[in-house]
């Protein structure tokens, strides 16, 4: 295929924008906040899937943690009549990511899962991603990670140790969603069925108050609840159409 | 061979006179060597053309059509969605080609220079024959005032006469002066 | 008016300008070495401990993952505004005063972009892979991406080192030829190089004449574009008190600002330490500082209009952002910022004021202090209050991000102190131009000088 | 006197030409550490056993997946354990000395420290399983490994940087046994976007490139995660 | 080319010699080393590269007894998930249970058999062989049992069922022992005791939270430390969600807890008073005619005295609240009332379950869906009468004392630290001739042991437990090692059958991979009916492979009330140490992230952030925001925390939702001896606590101690994730009224394990 030929098709695929709304899958989550009680059991599935760094006491408090799923916590109201709400708060996997756009050497992108991409080995860490993202899910390696030995044994050998000088973030576990694919294919099927693929975090969930799939199949879990009178976007309305879908907390009718 | 006679003038005008009256005598367009640009040179020895114009039109050209073209071949060559934009993208792409029109400019131009002033110095004798053994006066660069004439020797005389009527402070042979 | 009207004669300022760089005292080695130690230690050495080590070297945090190393970017780009930028737009208006000084105000234009290129290689986590930004093709196939204004930078920042060599080279041939006839040795030989074989006949002048306008024609808007591009680094984001139309203006204005007051500073320098004293002259404080004051008047209307709007939005991200700014930890900078670059700038109304030297001196080292804390505000205070409460936090600089910080005017004027022995740091041929040309004279007595 | 610059280019003659040869010299010294001491087509490396993959899968032909059974199932290929050797070798070649080595590990209970010829970065997830599975010939990348005596990076017409690599990408049939496979020396990205390219790779062969879909096979997350 | 003198060919020569030299040096500078490829010798079956395997187990971290299955690449434990097959947790996993792989992987691991040279509890400790060790302390025994003072050997053991806890009774009679402790720190004694009282039951009810539409928890935080929690999570999830009327949850405790933070109303009553709201409650119930029992007389008479009016004052709940919560306890049901934790760990705290049951009776909650309902007979053994209660340590401590103990054999429990609260106890430890640890790690039971006999970490050992909270039938896990044991180590069945074996009584068992064999035969055979498996091999397999057999068998229990039980009925106030004017503040300690201390040494736990206070690495004190005003305090100022007893540091952590006249404080931290990453970190509060006891249960009453907090003037920087807690009006966590969530009922995922 002759090198205008490649340019005239790539012209043709990509002059218009929107080009997410027809990928194949369009992974989505949604976050009941009426069922999360905010134990914190995600955050650790997400450090035990993920190779995130125990990065230490010092790193903590200088606020250098790298935790790529966190609970928020927003106290409403004073004693008596107090309440806490907890959100876990990650990677939003916005359609209009505004990290993207930022990125000089494009190691932040969109893939054809309507995933937001980060690529560990082409990222060179100018951090304007980490400032563009209105979440502030980005986190970065400001120096290399170890692991007392053996502790290091329990590293996942699907994802990647980064180094130092490198932006990371949740990834949806993109390794786990890979594998659903290569199984998928193995036997024979072209699509993953819903609920086959799981992030660590959804998958533990006491709860149960996270779900998880893809947006293009109307049948899938995440569909149903998507456009249900509960579901909202953090930050919406800076339009980064994101693709962690909330459910409002029930207000109680006393 | 052509011979070199330098006149050196304390002031412009004298200078000036003297280069008028040799282009009157026909001994062919005399160089000046000033310190500083000298006004009303052409008035006297007539209107400079100069290129350098076209070289940065040609450039700015250039640096625009291949900066636009660079963002956008290189983004659908390997195709990386970002932030819901096209891949194709006008605002940014620009910026881009705004940037490469006035870098190629730039270049352009001083390449332009080059050619049209024939420097540096000694590498386009090649091209340009007569250049070869052109005079150079020392003081010219400080605050004297060259008239530089290049003629047959039975001309010389003529013309060194002419220089010091016109009030040269000092004649040289340019010529002797090439080893 | 007569010849004694200006007692300077050519052979004077020739003489001078080749001295300044022929005839070289001890303090200059002493100044050089020192400026060379500094670099070496508080520059070369924390940054590649921090190579080492990696980001964390720094102060940077979480929210603040931009830190002093960026505000440095900024301002040794906003530094580098006005040198070229004043020079081409004063050659264009062909404003004589600009004569004396606009030499070497390019050359801090110059040295500043090379600052500003190593400060980017500060600030970046891996540095070692710094020319993925630069499109080359390569067996990956990837290509930066350009839809990126940090891309915009790096195509801006080319270009404009690019133009601004090219432009105070141009402009120096001529002299470099002056100083060609009073060298030899090595000297002579790189001079020969330097300048080309000038032998400034009445063609080479008009050729140069020429070319210089173009540039000058090209780098004006280049100069303005360079800023806004490094503004929208932080314009095109969508945080709050940084995602703002009123960016590129403000820091275009900014940068001038900042740049005339290190010339002002430069000026100062060369007129007291090179004596330059019949050259650089009341005349030129005079009119810097009044462009000094007009620009931080329009510098305090845009920051006024800045917290203005900001508090009009009603947003509650934009009013805790600029309240954070004005209020918050890092206030005390901020008030020091208004003071240094809107209330002292309005000294410069009294005419004794701006032409009496050491208190423009001191001035323009309070606006440059300034312009700095506004460049680390920008990023500080703007980071640190995002959307998410919860995830606030605050950024304070590490020892060895100010080591650095002060290496890299080490640095500079490293490179300054080079340059002043190389390039004819006046502009002799253009001096030259302002003075009235030498009258006739009885040959006969002149005629002895040339023997 | 004359101005042109000629006499100072001479007189810096010597100079430009010393710079000139330091240069050319260490990019000579550069390659030739990189092709000859590093490249294992001219130095591969010694193995523990010197095993012959061409007595092996050459001579004998036996295939490939009989020992690197993992190879069609697993992302890695799989390096045979110590008993698969000795299920032959307890019968076949007893005596020859290097099988003695391998009973000696064998008895002492002992893996064999192969050495890796074949290495790609951490951040590179390769599988195996995928390729094997759609008919890649194990030669394609490996070359062909059954007429090796010791094995070694197959290198042949390293298209190295090129501008537009899939438009010059050479892998022309995937069932290629030691025909023509496209080879860098050390494998480089190129090398697997070309394939993946000119084969347009894509999830399951049914993205709709023409929609706007995005090849999977090109998506940078298919090996770096 | 002009030619080139010879000057200027060395020169040139040098130039390129120089240049190829640096070249060389280059590239070898950035070459990449050479790697190895080891193979297996003898690859296993089930093994192979690159590929996961999965084996199912059972987590141990707590006693909830959640199936796990984990994730093993290469013969390395890779990653804990639910065992979604499992009744208890179906899928779930709560952070600890995540964090098991850093006990298995943890650095501070004891790596084998150790034996105290020097004096006790110096690190005089020198590797021995298994052997040695064991000789040691069998030697020690077979005496005692020649000489018939086989009662002189104490075994203390942590909460084990199942096999274990078969295997260590058997051990104790073959020594001739009664002194068989199974000791937690956390274990509910008051619940069993209250629920013997009112119903007469042997085990623990279950608390059908999935079903109930009204649940209201006096203190009980059952999303995160009460009985167990993932699965009260669940079933809470459940109870909200799902397409029915949406669960309500009201908490009753003066510190809010994350299940308070769930809960749609927070009631904090005073400490110690949530029996009397309870009784408070029924009252009105039973004034108010919605009950409508034959012994509706009886209950008039317990319950007079209880009117709201008094309750109120008694326990700062306003009379409207009240009555608003007990009519639509009863109407607004199936309702349920639980009670624990904070509301238990009082002097009155049998009594106040008690009442908490009463109010369930009246409720009509017994035996029905979504109330409380009663376990059938567990499958393996759950030995909960030989859980020592505080009573009973001291009566150990005070045995030791009086040198009627000569051998403790303490099986990973850590006592000097959760029984911190009275140095006696140690200094009775010390009176101990020979103290043997069986823990895997170092802590500081063990730093005072004479011999250390370190056993595997559960993914290494066979095991089975059956989970003491009941799920509504009757259910058991095997857990089999995942991977292979890490260092010379031994399983701590196989160290008791070694004892028992070395000192005369050989059990039948050659492993106690055959024990938990055998005892699971025992299982199928009497349950051959409910399990299709046609022989005990493929049953083995097949439980093996599922982690999890279970045997649904209802009890019903329609339970009517004799009058004692009713008559029984009645709640005290709750005493405190020290008088309210010299100790303004009642401590309250809780259960942290890191348990009652054993997840201290894992730094995933460290480093997960306090689900309420975000707060990392260390420890804090709790108080309410006016109070710290009152003390002019600001948060992360160090204060001393005075009590009766002593006195601990902690910094001030200003906490919302927490009444005035309390503080609290996590359980957890204050380690001195248990790895790198717990020692010395914040204060352990259970130091300061007063040995008040609930005469009920013979429990700690741990919320009964009064403490005063004294400013040090020092300050430091809580380390904490959270920057303001605060949504400035930017609507990030949104809300919305109940109908809308009754238009759209959101449904919960299904949990698959990716294959």
């Amino acid at each position: 295929m002759s090198f205008l030929d490649r340019i005239a098709e790539g012209w043709r695929k990509n002059r218009k924008p929107g080009y997410y709304e027809n990928f194949d899958y369009h992974w989505t989550m949604t976050i009941d906040l009426d069922q999360c009680s905010g134990c914190g059991a995600c955050v650790t599935a997400c450090q035990a899937e993920n190779n995130l760094p125990i990065v230490g006491e010092k790193a903590f408090a200088k606020g250098r943690e790298v935790k790529w799923l966190r609970m928020e916590h927003y106290w409403e109201g004073e004693y008596p009549d107090v309440k806490l709400n907890i959100i876990p708060m990650l990677c939003q996997h916005c359609d209009n990511a505004p990290c993207e756009t930022v990125c000089p050497v494009s190691a932040t992108y969109h893939n054809q899962d309507g995933l937001n991409t980060q690529i560990y080995n082409r990222c060179i860490g100018t951090r304007s991603c980490a400032v563009y993202c209105p979440y502030e899910v980005r986190y970065f390696n400001y120096n290399d990670h170890t692991w007392d030995s053996p502790l290091d044994q329990q590293l996942n050998p699907d994802v990647s140790v980064r180094e130092k000088g490198v932006m990371e973030k949740c990834t949806f576990c993109i390794q786990r969603v890979r594998q659903a694919k290569d199984a998928a294919k193995d036997d024979g099927r072209r699509r993953v069925r819903d609920g086959e693929v799981q992030p660590a975090c959804v998958q533990t969930c006491p709860s149960q108050a996270m779900a998880f799939g893809d947006r293009n199949d109307p049948e899938s879990k995440v569909s149903q609840t998507l456009d249900g009178p509960r579901a909202y976007r953090v930050l919406d309305e800076l339009n980064t159409k994101s693709s962690v879908v909330y459910l409002k907390k029930v207000g109680t009718e006393a | 061979m052509t011979h070199f006679v330098v006149g050196l003038f304390g002031d412009p005008e004298s200078a000036l006179s003297a280069a008028g009256s040799i282009q009157g005598a026909d001994l062919g367009t005399p160089e000046l060597m000033s310190p500083v640009p000298i006004e009303g040179v052409e008035e006297v020895l007539g209107e400079k053309k100069s290129v350098i114009k076209r070289f940065s039109l040609f450039g700015a050209i250039v640096g625009g059509v291949s900066g636009f073209l660079l963002a956008a071949i290189t983004a659908v060559l390997y195709a990386h969605p970002v932030g819901g934009r096209p891949i194709i993208t006008f605002p940014p792409y620009l910026i881009i080609t705004y940037e490469l029109t006035i870098l190629f400019g730039i270049v352009f131009t001083v390449i332009g220079f080059f050619v049209s002033a024939r420097l540096p110095n000694g590498l386009w004798t090649s091209f340009w024959k007569q250049d070869e053994n052109r005079p150079y006066v020392p003081e010219a660069a400080v605050d004297k005032f060259a008239v530089s004439i290049g003629c047959e020797v039975d001309d010389v005389q003529r013309a060194e006469t002419i220089l010091r009527e016109a009030g040269a402070e000092a004649i040289r042979d340019g010529t002797e002066e090439v080893s | 008016m007569q010849g004694d009207a200006n007692p300077l004669k050519y052979t004077d300022i020739h003489n001078d300008v080749v001295a300044s760089i022929v005839e070289t005292g001890s303090n200059y080695y002493v100044a050089l070495a020192t400026a060379l130690a500094l670099t070496l230690i508080c520059f070369f050495f924390p940054w590649f401990y921090q190579l080492y080590y990696g980001i964390g070297a720094a102060g940077m945090n979480h929210p603040g993952v931009w830190g002093t190393y960026l505000a440095s970017f900024i301002f040794w780009i906003g530094l580098s505004h006005s040198g070229t930028l004043l020079s081409c737009v004063l050659h264009i208006t062909n404003s004589s005063w600009r004569k004396a000084m606009y030499r070497s105000a390019e050359a801090m234009t110059l040295f500043s972009l090379v600052v500003a290129a190593m400060m980017v290689m500060v600030h970046v986590g891996r540095p070692w892979f710094i020319h993925w930004t630069i499109p080359y093709p390569n067996q990956m196939e990837m290509w930066p991406n350009f839809r990126s204004p940090l891309l915009f930078d790096v195509m801006a920042i080319t270009t404009y080192i690019t133009g601004s060599t090219v432009f105070i080279y141009m402009g120096s041939i001529p002299d470099f030829a002056a100083v060609r006839d009073r060298t030899r040795g090595w000297r002579n030989t790189m001079y020969s190089l330097l300048s080309l074989g000038w032998r400034g006949t009445d063609t080479e002048w008009h050729r140069l004449h020429w070319a210089y306008t173009f540039l000058a024609v090209l780098i004006i808007p280049l100069a303005v574009s360079v800023h806004s591009i490094v503004s929208w680094d932080f314009a095109m984001s969508i945080v709050p008190a940084l995602h703002q139309t009123i960016f590129a203006p403000y820091f275009v204005v900014g940068a001038i600002y900042s740049g005339t007051a290190g010339i002002v500073t430069v000026m100062f320098v060369l007129r007291k330490f090179m004596d330059f004293g019949e050259y650089i002259t009341e005349l030129h404080f005079d009119n810097l500082g009044k462009l000094l004051l007009v620009l931080s008047l329009l510098w305090s209307y845009i920051n006024l209009v800045e917290v203005f709007t900001g508090f009009y939005s009603g947003a509650s991200g934009e009013i805790e952002a600029l309240r954070y700014r004005l209020f918050g930890f890092y206030a005390p900078l901020y008030w020091e910022m208004i003071t240094f670059c809107a209330v002292l700038p309005l000294l410069c109304a009294f005419k004794r004021f701006r032409t009496s030297f050491v208190p423009m001196l001191f001035l323009s080292i309070a606006i440059n202090i300034g312009m700095y804390t506004e460049r680390f505000l920008i990023v500080a205070t703007s980071l640190s209050r995002q959307y998410l409460p919860d995830a606030w936090g605050l950024y304070v600089p590490s020892a060895v991000e100010i080591s650095i910080l002060v290496g890299t005017l080490a640095l500079f004027t490293t490179l300054f102190l080079l340059f002043v022995k190389i390039f004819p740091s006046v502009s002799m041929y253009e001096v030259k131009e302002t003075m009235d040309t030498p009258k006739k004279i009885p040959a006969a007595a002149s005629g002895g000088s040339l023997a | 006197m004359n101005v042109s610059i000629q006499p100072a280019l001479k007189s810096l003659r010597t100079a430009a030409l010393m710079a000139l040869f330091a240069f050319i010299g260490i990019c000579f010294g550069y390659f030739f550490n990189f092709l000859i001491t590093d490249n294992p087509q001219v130095s591969a490396p010694e193995q523990p056993i010197a095993f012959s993959h061409k007595i092996h899968a050459g001579d004998n032909d036996i295939p490939c997946q009989y020992c690197h059974t993992e190879a069609r199932r697993s992302p890695s290929a799989g390096v045979p354990s110590v008993n698969k050797c000795m299920g032959c070798h307890t019968e076949v070649a007893t005596e020859s000395p290097l099988i003695r080595q391998v009973t000696e590990y064998w008895e002492n209970k002992e893996p064999i420290p192969w050495i890796k010829v074949h290495d790609l970065p951490d951040f590179v997830h390769f599988t195996h399983k995928r390729h094997v599975q759609a008919g890649v010939a194990c030669q394609t990348c490996h070359g062909p490994v059954e007429t090796m005596d010791r094995v070694a990076v197959h290198s042949r017409n390293n298209d190295g940087p090129t501008l537009f690599a899939s438009t010059t990408g050479q892998i022309t049939n995937l069932e290629a046994s030691n025909s023509g496979a496209t080879q860098n020396d050390h494998w480089e990205m190129g090398l697997c976007l070309n394939c993946h390219k000119q084969h347009d790779v894509v999830d399951g062969k049914a993205v709709r490139a023409a929609e706007g879909g995005f090849d999977n096979g090109l998506d940078c997350w298919t090996c770096h995660k | 080319m002009p030619n080139i003198d010879r000057r200027d060919f060395i020169k040139l020569v040098g130039a390129g010699g120089v240049g190829v030299g640096a070249g060389v040096v280059l590239r070898e500078t950035i070459r990449d080393p050479r790697e190895h490829l080891i193979p297996h010798v003898l690859a296993p079956e089930d093994y192979s590269s690159g590929v996961a395997t999965w084996y199912n187990s059972v987590c141990t971290m707590c006693k909830s007894g959640c199936g796990i299955s984990v994730r093993t690449r290469e013969g390395r434990a890779k990653k804990i998930e639910g065992n979604p097959s499992h009744a208890v947790n179906q899928g779930g996993l709560c952070a600890l249970g995540q964090a098991g792989l850093q006990v298995l992987y943890n650095p501070d691991r004891l790596t084998g058999p150790l034996i105290q040279s020097g004096t006790r509890g110096s690190d005089g400790f020198n590797q021995v062989t298994w052997d040695a060790g064991l000789g040691r302390v069998a030697s020690r025994i077979d005496v005692l049992k020649a000489a018939g003072r086989g009662d002189r050997v104490a075994l203390l053991t942590h909460g084990v069922g199942g096999t274990l806890a078969t295997l260590f009774e058997r051990f104790a009679e073959s020594i001739g022992t009664p002194r068989l402790h199974h000791y937690d720190y956390d274990h509910p004694h008051a619940l069993y005791a209250a629920n013997h009282q009112f119903f007469g039951e042997q085990h623990l009810p279950y608390y059908d939270v999935k079903n109930t539409r009204y649940l209201l928890s006096f203190g009980a935080d059952f999303l995160s430390s009460w009985l167990s929690p993932v699965h009260h999570s669940l079933g809470f999830a459940q109870s909200r969600g799902g397409d029915h009327a949406r669960g309500h949850l009201v908490q009753i405790e003066p510190r809010m807890s994350l299940s308070g933070a769930a809960a749609d109303e927070w009631v904090p009553a005073k400490t110690g008073t949530e029996g009397i709201l309870a009784l408070g409650l029924a009252h009105h119930i039973v004034a108010s005619g919605l009950y409508r029992g034959s012994d509706a007389d009886e209950w008039r008479q317990v319950l007079a005295g209880y009117e709201l009016e008094k309750v109120a004052a008694q326990t700062d709940v306003s009379a409207d609240t009240l009555e608003h919560l007990a009519e639509s306890f009863v109407n607004k049901g199936p309702s349920l009332a639980i009670g624990g934790d904070g509301a238990a760990n009082n002097t009155n705290g049998v009594d106040t379950l008690v009442a908490i049951n009463a109010l369930n009776y009246l409720a009509g909650n017994i035996g029905r869906a979504g109330g409380v309902l009663f376990n059938p007979e567990p499958a393996g053994a759950i030995p909960h009468n030989r859980q020592a209660n505080f009573r009973d340590m001291m009566s150990l401590a005070a045995a030791a004392r009086g040198d009627e103990i000569e051998v403790l054999i303490i099986n990973d429990t850590n006592p000097v630290f959760t029984m911190a609260d009275n140095p006696e106890f140690a200094a009775a430890m010390s009176n101990v001739p020979l103290i043997v640890s069986l823990s895997s790690f170092m802590d500081e039971t063990t730093a005072i042991a004479d011999v250390v006999l370190p056993s595997h970490v559960y993914l290494e050992s066979w095991g089975d437990a059956f989970p003491e909270i009941g799920v509504g039938f009757s259910i058991g896990a095997v857990s089999q090692p995942v991977v292979a044991p890490l260092y010379n180590t031994q399983a701590t069945g196989d160290i008791v059958l070694e004892l028992a074996k070395r000192t005369g009584d050989t059990m039948p068992w050659s492993s106690m991979e055959a024990c938990v064999k055998d005892n699971w035969r025992a299982i199928y055979e009497q349950s051959d009916s409910s399990t299709q498996a046609e022989s005990f091999d493929t049953f083995w397999t097949s439980l093996l492979k599922a982690g999890v057999w279970g045997k649904s068998n209802h009890r019903d229990a329609t339970v009517t009330l004799d009058k004692s039980a009713i008559a029984g009925v009645g709640v005290q106030a709750p005493e405190f140490s020290g008088d309210s004017a010299d100790y303004p503040f009642v401590l309250q300690p809780y259960l942290s992230t890191m348990h009652d201390g054993r997840g201290a040494n894992l730094p995933w736990v460290q480093e997960l952030p306090d689900p309420m206070t975000s707060v990392v690495y260390g420890s804090w004190v709790e108080l309410n925001p006016t109070t710290a005003e009152e003390l002019s305090l600001v948060e992360g100022d160090l204060v001393n925390i005075e009590s009766p007893e002593g006195s601990i540091q902690a910094p001030v952590l200003l906490f919302p939702a927490i009444r005035p006249d309390v503080v609290a404080m996590p359980i957890g931290q204050g380690h001195t001896n248990y790895g790198r990453y717990a020692n010395g970190r914040g204060a352990n509060p259970l130091e300061i606590l007063s040995p008040l006891i609930d005469e009920g249960s013979g429990g700690l009453a741990s919320n009964a101690t009064r403490v005063r907090i004294l400013a040090t003037g020092d300050h430091v920087d809580i380390v904490k994730t959270s920057g303001k807690s605060r949504d400035l009006g930017r609507d990030i966590v949104q809300t919305t009224s109940g109908d809308d969530h009754t238009a759209q009922m959101n449904n919960i995922p299904i949990t698959v394990i990716p294959t």
